[in-house]
């Protein structure tokens, strides 16, 4: 096929991603300028941050699923349920939280883990493996949760709420999990062996690797993320809530967050960087569109478009194109070469 | 670094204006009996002010002493929205944005800046931090999405010692200015519940249509008429349905086919037609029913002549925050807690109200309460959504 | 085709096709065939709870009324075994329906041109997220995820969030009425119709050229490319399918339930789910139509029992999680044992399919034959 | 190789062990069975490997070569027998097992993971350590040393696989098995994708492996090949070790009688007599006529392929033949120059219109670009008609068994999935597939890439049929006695242009020195 070496192809598709970030970021600038307002104010840059958050730990959590050629929808429910665990185990008792949070986390792992095994061991695509675990939490949730439930002590709310400068507290714990995420990806061997089932199973097996513990190992790693975001929710609304989850979209909006971070949907090739980028992209679109005014159901218009749009940037692109040998309009130099006929050897 | 606290994380006080329930598990119960006696009494309360604007009645009781608010001149309105995801708060969100341009033209509010939440807790605390730390509000008003959840972040508005309205869905605080509502959920349950029971007879079975959980607003209508039809031996079957009339539809279906459904109690009108319409096509005898003043259901009803009654969750509700908004600039007193009339339509006011909405789409609300707004009845009729 | 055949040998060769009822037992032996056992057993069961069920005229309605998911399964099947997702489905089911709320309202001769207006736009809607796909190759998942929130905040931006109201009763007839007076069934509803109708085009469908072709493609798309298919324009048109299909159940829910936002949503997901539940492999090239549509069929089956069990309709969404995963994990339990069962036949001397010679015949004959 | 046109009669009960007398054997397999699924596959197999010994396995396209690699390097498990490895009976339950053991391997299939970098391709799965993490630096810095050592120097371990050539890759995994320190390698077809230079350079990787005492087990379909390296020839025929001889021992022909159980009279048929053709053919108009053309990867192209010719088409691995080909079918357009079909101008700037142009490309890679591996035969078999001439495929389906059994694919029934078949069968349905649209010019990519003796001359006779019906044939192919063999002209490509031609029968030599640049032609180049 041919290919054209433009601008974009000879970035990387973190870079593209950066790049369209720092776009949405000027004409956020702009257009948050032009009626009055600063964009780059602390408090606004406090809004945009703290947008990221919740987002940020479940699309790390999916980038790691993803990129070990699974997915996880059921990243609403683990996330609702973690904020009922921490708010009923905390019931506005202090010295609850650690145990609390221990049992949250602890939770939400063992949702991981049976994602995992039913990815992993019974073979089902984690599209409906992780559906179907999503709505057996939903079940849940719904049959004995009708409304909030418990209560989180203020030390524990002040997690949500504090910062430093117009940093929040939980975007620092955010990225530091992403650091922790990065680090697993790439300095230990579960990282390597993870990008190695996502990117070919067979070839991973005769590496001897054990292909299903990296793909466990990203369902347990990505549901205790959804966890952490859970602990989050409860820490800034006060209780627990049966429906935190899936108010935020968090199933497809993370998908969405970590393919426009330039991750491959069918794994084994993308970045955390990446997936950070697409979701500050997210946060700073909400952002603009709330200082805006715009039209809440404009907002999932122009959310739709620009997921599509964005994608579409590098995703016709190849990824590593071979070098041309020769100019494909072919120039005035190029003569044509004049076969030669040898006669026998 | 510095370290930046919301010096108004605090310590939550506990009982508020809202719902005490509103913080419990599920195993305990949405039903409140001192809140249901209350609401019970109220129903046949007399309303002080003009019933010409039902919107600016209220109940006597304390009322806020608002004159440290009390300033000349159009003021800003921060206004964080929970939502206009069903067509009740869109109807209630074109009225309001009709009064805004009327308390503009008065000079009373220069410019009102919204946030919709879309549903979400997290976006809604966020969005009311957002104002307090951008706004630059003179005043906020909150609708809350759901009940425990904003209790703080409205606790932090308050702190700024800007008027805090809060209208609809209520917070575990009594911080803010006032808490304008209808009477509320209980009274809805015991005006539908009981109109059912009259017309059946024991061991008769209803379905109840019930949009989502967790709503106290919503949990309450079920909650008092819970206890009715169980202390008048009705059979009554609950289901959520998220409004989605298909899903309503179905339902009734199945429970035809298990034997007769004498009675209809849904604890939102919206996709009232299409339980109707079961019936209709299974053939069997239209149930008693009681809906809401959505103008589809009261059509369906004056169509089909069934037994009905609709109840109202007053739309006008919401105009008051800004009308209030204007008593609170000018320093008047308003009540703490600003309970609205909520007056079912019966069958005798049917026709009436048809009449008065002739024209309107059918998820628009009787009530809407907004006839003296310019833009009548146009921005109503074609549904005009900012 | 004369090439390097020999004639004779054709007569020889018809009977190498496996006979029709050992296809038939074959084909039930794999998860698509499954479905249908599965299928039966849930009608059954609910049979036994409510024999009233049973009866021909209340069976022709859930029939009916399960028309719309089956139709929609029908369409998602097309973009799924062709390799691709459609998410943007329950949005369009939902556009339709208000488009059809609020433009054809109480006039009945609005009818026919909105209907034909409807399918124009569930076309256009397919071709968009058909080109997207295959020529600025981004992937199904997020072009249909990005359509599904573009399209749903359009029409609500455009309608205020609710419709005006119910269209006029001679378009609900398509999915409320149908053909009265029925011996034994009493009634038949025309979503039945419309559905036998659209059922029997994809089956035809998925065996003419075009419809193996699309499982090809699913399979291997690059093949397909370059044995002279037009990848873009087969998945395209399976993109078009299944907004024409989401259309469809659109208008057949007007008719069923009447206008609202909230019709139509979650249709992706129930949709696809019908189709994995059909044993359809996610990532295409693997499933039979019909299949998916009893998928969809034994979900709302499953629904309905649950709903005679007295099941409290707050655990159903725990059942249907259950079910599915483990349908799935028994499905591709299935097909490992169909590939098991496969190899001893394709290694069996007695099965060659060149009946006559085997090849080392062929090769002592040298340069000479042929 | 050369033609066999005499074979010498030989018995085929090979004699069993008859390695280098003295030391005992590294590595001995005994009593080995393996069946899939109720099918054996192996049966009985036994084998010895000793130090410094490089072991050839021979054997048809599904014999069971591929499958007893993978007993030992603990991709299967054995249902049966012994591995004993100096000695001690082992059992590699995972294939970390076999390479803690010593024991590595170059699979058949492709292995590695074109989205990581070398070292990383290299060292999955064992990736060297400091403390919990993974030391990037020492893994990068041992790469380059292997590469070095094995004489590579174009690779930067750094860099991404997919960025490589095919030849080039195929040399990552040479080394990612080198790098196992291994006592025993085994390499399941490693030149399949090579030719000339990278050839040498598995030759000389094998030789230096072989200094060190490493034992090799070699599976390849390239006899020459197998006579350069081996020094003992072990040949499985369905599952059973038919003979293990000392390579001396054996030749060309008896290797491939010993293979199919029988002589085998000619391997490339001689030309068939043109059918309905008037005398004076000869200045019959080409079918296929290229002046100038060119893309991003080719340039200057010219050529003419006339009906009933075969054409080869040498040149080392990535000097363009797969974009000749792709170019003129349309798959990878030609942006410039002219190209004729029949004397009428064309440039196919697709796959579709290259095949209404009657055009027929068997790719290099069946299953990555032949096959729907899930679909039924009949669907394969089909797929062109279908996607191009819809409306012929009622008449083709008729024809479909007829064409099977001329071709002599071994299957259950045309309701197979080709998935199931043997390699060799596999490139008949892809073959039958493209002869229902009656091609006029066939341009064929490493047609008997990877698949046996029987089912290679079986493609060969359908050339030799083909061309007797007036249609032209372009053939790539980096064996070069079968271009030699089969070809009425040969046409030599290097770097992206075509180099030069030879006549029929031409030397190995002359090509590779064509397609090196070894040799200058007279004229000179542009
Ligand atoms: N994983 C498997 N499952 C089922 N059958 C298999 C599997 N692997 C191999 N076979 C079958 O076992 C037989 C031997 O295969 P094998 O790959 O060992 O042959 P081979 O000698 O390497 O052939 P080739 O020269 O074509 O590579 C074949 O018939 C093949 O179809
Ligand atoms: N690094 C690479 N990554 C992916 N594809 C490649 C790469 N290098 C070459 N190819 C593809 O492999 C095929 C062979 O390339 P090319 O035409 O350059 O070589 P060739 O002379 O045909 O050699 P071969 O013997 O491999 O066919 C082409 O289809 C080309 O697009
Ligand atoms: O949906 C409405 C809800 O938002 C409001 O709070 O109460 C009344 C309901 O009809
Ligand atoms: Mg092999
Ligand atoms: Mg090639």
């Amino acid at each position: 096929m041919k290919q054209r070496t433009g601008f974009f192809q000879q970035l990387s598709s973190t870079q593209i991603v950066y790049l369209v970030a720092l776009v949405t970021l000027i004409l956020g600038a702009l257009l948050v300028n032009s009626i009055g307002r600063s964009f780059f104010s602390p408090g606004n840059i406090s809004s945009i941050l703290t947008g990221t958050s919740v987002l940020g730990f479940i699309a790390i959590g999916q980038t790691l699923v993803i990129l070990a050629g699974s997915l996880d929808l059921s990243v609403p429910y683990v996330t609702s349920l973690a904020s009922l665990i921490a708010a009923g185990v905390m019931a506005n008792n202090p010295n609850n939280v650690l145990s609390a949070v221990l049992l949250t986390l602890g939770t939400a792992a063992v949702i991981g883990l049976a994602n995992g095994l039913i990815v992993a061991r019974l073979n089902v695509h984690g599209f409906i493996a992780t559906l179907g675990v999503g709505l057996i939490i939903s079940g849940y949730l719904a049959t004995n949760f009708k409304g909030s439930f418990g209560q989180t002590p203020l030390a524990f709310r002040l997690v949500g709420a504090t910062g430093i400068g117009p940093v929040p507290i939980s975007t620092i714990i955010m990225l530091a999990c992403a650091g922790l995420a990065m680090l697993l990806l790439h300095r230990t061997r579960v990282g390597h062996h993870l990008y190695a089932v996502g990117g070919d199973v067979a070839v991973a097996r005769t590496s001897g690797i054990r292909v299903d513990v990296p793909v466990i190992t990203a369902h347990v790693i990505c549901s205790v993320l959804a966890g952490m975001a859970g602990l989050l929710l409860a820490s800034r609304l006060g209780v627990g809530s049966p429906t935190v989850g899936s108010q935020g979209g968090y199933d497809l909006l993370s998908i969405a967050a970590v393919v426009l971070g330039g991750t491959l949907l069918s794994g084994g090739k993308g970045t955390i960087t990446g997936t950070l980028g697409g979701v500050l992209i997210f946060a700073m679109l909400d952002n603009i569109m709330s200082v805006m005014q715009v039209n809440p159901f404009l907002k999932d218009v122009v959310r739709g478009v620009v997921i599509v749009a964005a994608v579409a940037i590098y995703a016709r692109r190849r990824i590593v194109t071979r070098p041309e040998r020769f100019p494909a309009k072919g120039s005035a130099e190029t003569r044509a070469a004049q076969p030669v006929t040898v006669e026998g050897p | 670094a510095c370290t930046t606290t919301d010096p108004s994380v605090t310590q939550t006080s506990g009982t508020g204006t809202g719902s005490a329930a509103a913080s419990s598990p599920a195993s305990k119960d949405w039903f409140d009996q001192t809140l249901y006696d209350t609401q019970n009494q109220q129903r046949s309360a007399t309303f002080e002010g003009n019933p010409e604007q039902p919107y600016l009645q209220y109940i006597a009781g304390p009322m806020t002493d608002t004159s440290k608010f009390k300033a000349p001149g159009a003021h800003k309105v921060c206004f964080a929205n929970a939502s206009i995801s069903n067509p009740w708060r869109q109807t209630g969100w074109i009225t309001m944005n009709q009064q805004l341009k009327a308390l503009q033209g008065t000079g009373v509010i220069s410019e009102m800046e919204t946030r919709d939440a879309k549903d979400n807790d997290n976006t809604q605390i966020a969005d009311i931090d957002y104002f307090i730390a951008e706004g630059k509000c003179d005043a906020f008003v909150i609708s809350p999405n759901s009940t425990a959840a904003l209790t703080q972040a409205v606790e932090r508005a308050c702190q700024t010692g800007k008027p805090v309205v809060v209208f609809d869905r209520g917070v575990q605080t009594d911080c803010a200015t006032t808490f304008i509502h209808p009477i509320g959920g209980f009274a809805w349950g015991i005006d539908t519940a009981t109109f059912i029971s009259d017309k059946l007879q024991s061991g008769d079975k209803v379905v109840a249509l019930r949009i989502l959980p967790g709503v106290d607003v919503l949990e309450h209508r079920w909650a008092a008429a819970k206890k009715i039809f169980e202390e008048k031996g009705i059979q009554a079957k609950d289901y959520f349905t998220n409004a989605d009339p298909t899903e309503i539809k179905k339902i009734i279906s199945d429970e035809l086919a298990t034997g007769d459904v004498k009675g209809v109690w849904m604890d939102a009108g919206d996709g009232a037609v299409a339980a109707l319409e079961a019936f209709e096509d299974a053939g069997k005898k239209l149930p008693v029913m009681t809906g809401e003043d959505e103008m589809s259901f009261l059509t369906k009803w004056k169509q089909t002549g069934i037994d009905a009654m609709a109840p109202v969750y007053s739309n006008f509700q919401w105009r008051t925050p800004l009308l209030a908004l204007e008593k609170i600039f000018k320093g008047e007193p308003i009540p703490t807690e600003w309970v609205l009339p909520q007056k079912p339509i019966l069958a005798d006011e049917l026709d009436q109200w048809l009449q008065r909405n002739q024209g309107m789409p059918s998820g628009h609300y009787a009530k809407f309460g907004g006839e003296d707004l310019a833009g009548y009845p146009e921005v109503w009729q074609q549904r005009q959504i900012p | 085709m004369t090439t390097a055949l020999n004639p004779e040998r054709s007569t020889v060769l018809k009977q190498n096709r496996a006979s029709r009822s050992e296809r038939l037992l074959r084909a039930v032996r794999t998860p698509g065939g499954a479905v249908f056992l599965l299928l039966i057993g849930l009608l059954a069961a609910i049979i036994v709870l409510n024999p009233s069920f049973g009866e021909p005229s209340s069976f022709i309605r859930f029939v009916g009324r399960t028309a719309p998911i089956a139709i929609a399964a029908i369409g998602q099947y097309f973009v799924i075994v062709g390799g691709e997702f459609d998410l943007s489905m329950g949005s369009v089911v939902t556009m339709q329906v208000i488009v059809a709320g609020n433009l054809i309202r109480q006039d009945d001769s609005k009818v026919i041109p909105v209907l034909v207006l409807m399918f124009v736009l569930g076309a256009f809607i397919g071709l968009v997220n058909g080109l997207i796909t295959t020529l600025l190759q981004v992937p199904s998942f997020i072009v249909t995820l990005g359509m599904m929130l573009a399209l749903l905040g359009l029409v609500l931006y455009w309608t205020g969030g609710a419709a005006q109201g119910n269209p006029a009763d001679s378009f609900r007839q398509i999915g409320r009425g149908g053909i009265q007076d029925v011996p034994v069934l009493d009634i038949i509803p025309y979503p039945v119709i419309i559905l036998t109708a659209v059922a029997v085009a994809a089956f035809v469908l998925m065996r003419r050229p075009y419809g193996r072709m699309l499982i090809g493609i699913g399979d291997n798309p690059a093949a397909a490319a370059l044995a002279g298919s037009r990848v873009w324009w087969v998945r395209t048109r399976a993109f078009i399918m299944s907004s024409l299909s989401a259309t469809v159940a659109g208008i057949l829910l007007v008719g069923y339930a009447g206008v609202h936002p909230s019709v139509g949503r979650g249709y992706e997901f129930t949709a696809i789910t019908a189709v994995v539940l059909g044993g359809v492999v996610l990532g295409g090239g693997r499933g039979w139509v019909l299949s998916a549509a009893a998928g969809a069929f034994a979900l709302e089956s499953l629904f309905t029992l649950l709903n005679f069990m007295g099941v409290q309709a707050t655990w159903r969404d725990t059942v249907q999680g259950a079910i599915i995963i483990i349908a799935v994990a028994a499905a591709s339990r299935s097909w490992q044992r169909k590939r098991k069962g496969a190899s001893p036949a394709a290694h069996d001397e007695q099965h060659q399919l060149a009946a006559a010679p085997t090849p080392a015949e062929g090769i002592e004959q040298g340069g000479e034959r042929v | 190789m050369d033609n066999h046109k005499e074979p010498d009669a030989l018995s085929a009960s090979g004699a069993l062990d008859s390695g280098p007398a003295a030391p005992p054997p590294i590595l001995e397999v005994r009593g080995l069975t393996k069946s899939f699924f109720g099918i054996p596959v192996l049966k009985d197999a036994h084998l010895s490997l000793h130090r410094g010994q490089v072991h050839g396995l021979m054997g048809e396209n599904g014999a069971g070569k591929s499958t007893l690699m993978k007993v030992l390097a603990g991709v299967y498990q054995p249902d049966a027998g012994t591995v004993l490895l100096e000695g001690q009976e082992v059992n590699f339950s995972h294939p970390t097992k076999a390479h803690e053991a010593g024991l590595s391997s170059v699979f058949q299939e492709f292995n590695l993971l074109p989205d990581r970098t070398v070292a990383e391709n290299i060292y999955l799965g064992r990736e060297p350590r400091r403390g919990l993490l993974v030391n990037k630096a020492l893994m990068n810095s041992k790469t380059a040393e292997l590469l070095e050592s094995v004489g590579i120097t174009a690779i930067r371990p750094t860099m991404q696989v997919r960025s490589l050539t095919v030849a080039e890759q195929q040399v990552v995994e040479i080394a990612k098995a080198v790098s196992y320190d291994a006592r025993i390698i085994s390499m399941d077809e490693p030149t399949a994708a090579l030719a000339g230079a990278e050839v040498e350079l598995l030759y000389e990787i094998v030789a230096r492996l072989r200094e060190r005492g490493t034992a090799i087990l070699y599976v390849s379909h390239r006899l020459r090949e197998v006579f350069d390296l081996c020094d003992v020839i072990t040949v499985l025929k369905d599952g059973k070790v038919v003979s293990t001889k000392p390579a001396s021992e054996l030749d060309d022909a008896r290797l491939v009688r010993l293979m199919v159980g029988r002589p085998i009279s000619a391997f490339f048929p001689d030309k068939l007599p043109p059918e309905n053709v008037d005398a004076d053919g000869v200045e019959e108009e080409p079918i296929l006529e290229l002046q100038g053309a060119g893309n991003g990867q080719l340039d200057g192209i010219n050529l003419s392929i006339r009906p009933g010719e075969i054409v080869g088409l040498a040149g080392l691995q990535g000097s363009g033949r797969t974009e000749l080909l792709h170019g003129i079918f349309g798959a990878a357009p030609f942006t410039r120059g002219t190209m004729k079909m029949a004397g009428k101008e064309l440039l196919p700037k697709s796959p579709r219109q290259g095949v209404r142009a009657r055009m027929a490309l068997i790719t290099e890679d069946r299953k990555a670009e032949g096959l729907s591996l899930n679909q039924s035969i009949l669907d394969n078999a089909l797929s062109v008609i279908r996607s191009v001439f819809p409306r012929r495929t009622g008449a083709v389906r008729t024809e479909i068994p007829g064409v099977f059994s001329s071709l002599e694919v071994i299957a259950r029934d045309l309701d197979q999935e080709v998935q199931y078949l043997s390699g060799g069968n596999q490139q008949k349905v892809v073959l039958a597939k493209w002869l229902a649209i009656r091609p006029r010019l066939v341009l064929l990519d490493e047609p008997t890439r990877g698949i046996d003796v029987g089912a290679k001359v079986a493609v060969y006779r359908l050339m030799r049929q083909l061309a007797a019906e007036g249609k032209a044939i372009l053939m790539v192919s980096s064996e070069l006695p079968e271009v030699i063999g089969m070809s009425d002209r040969i046409l030599v490509m290097r770097d992206g242009r075509l180099v030069g031609e030879l006549p029929a029968g031409t030397s190995e030599e002359a090509i590779l020195q064509l397609g090196t640049g070894a040799r200058t032609a007279p004229e000179g180049e542009a």
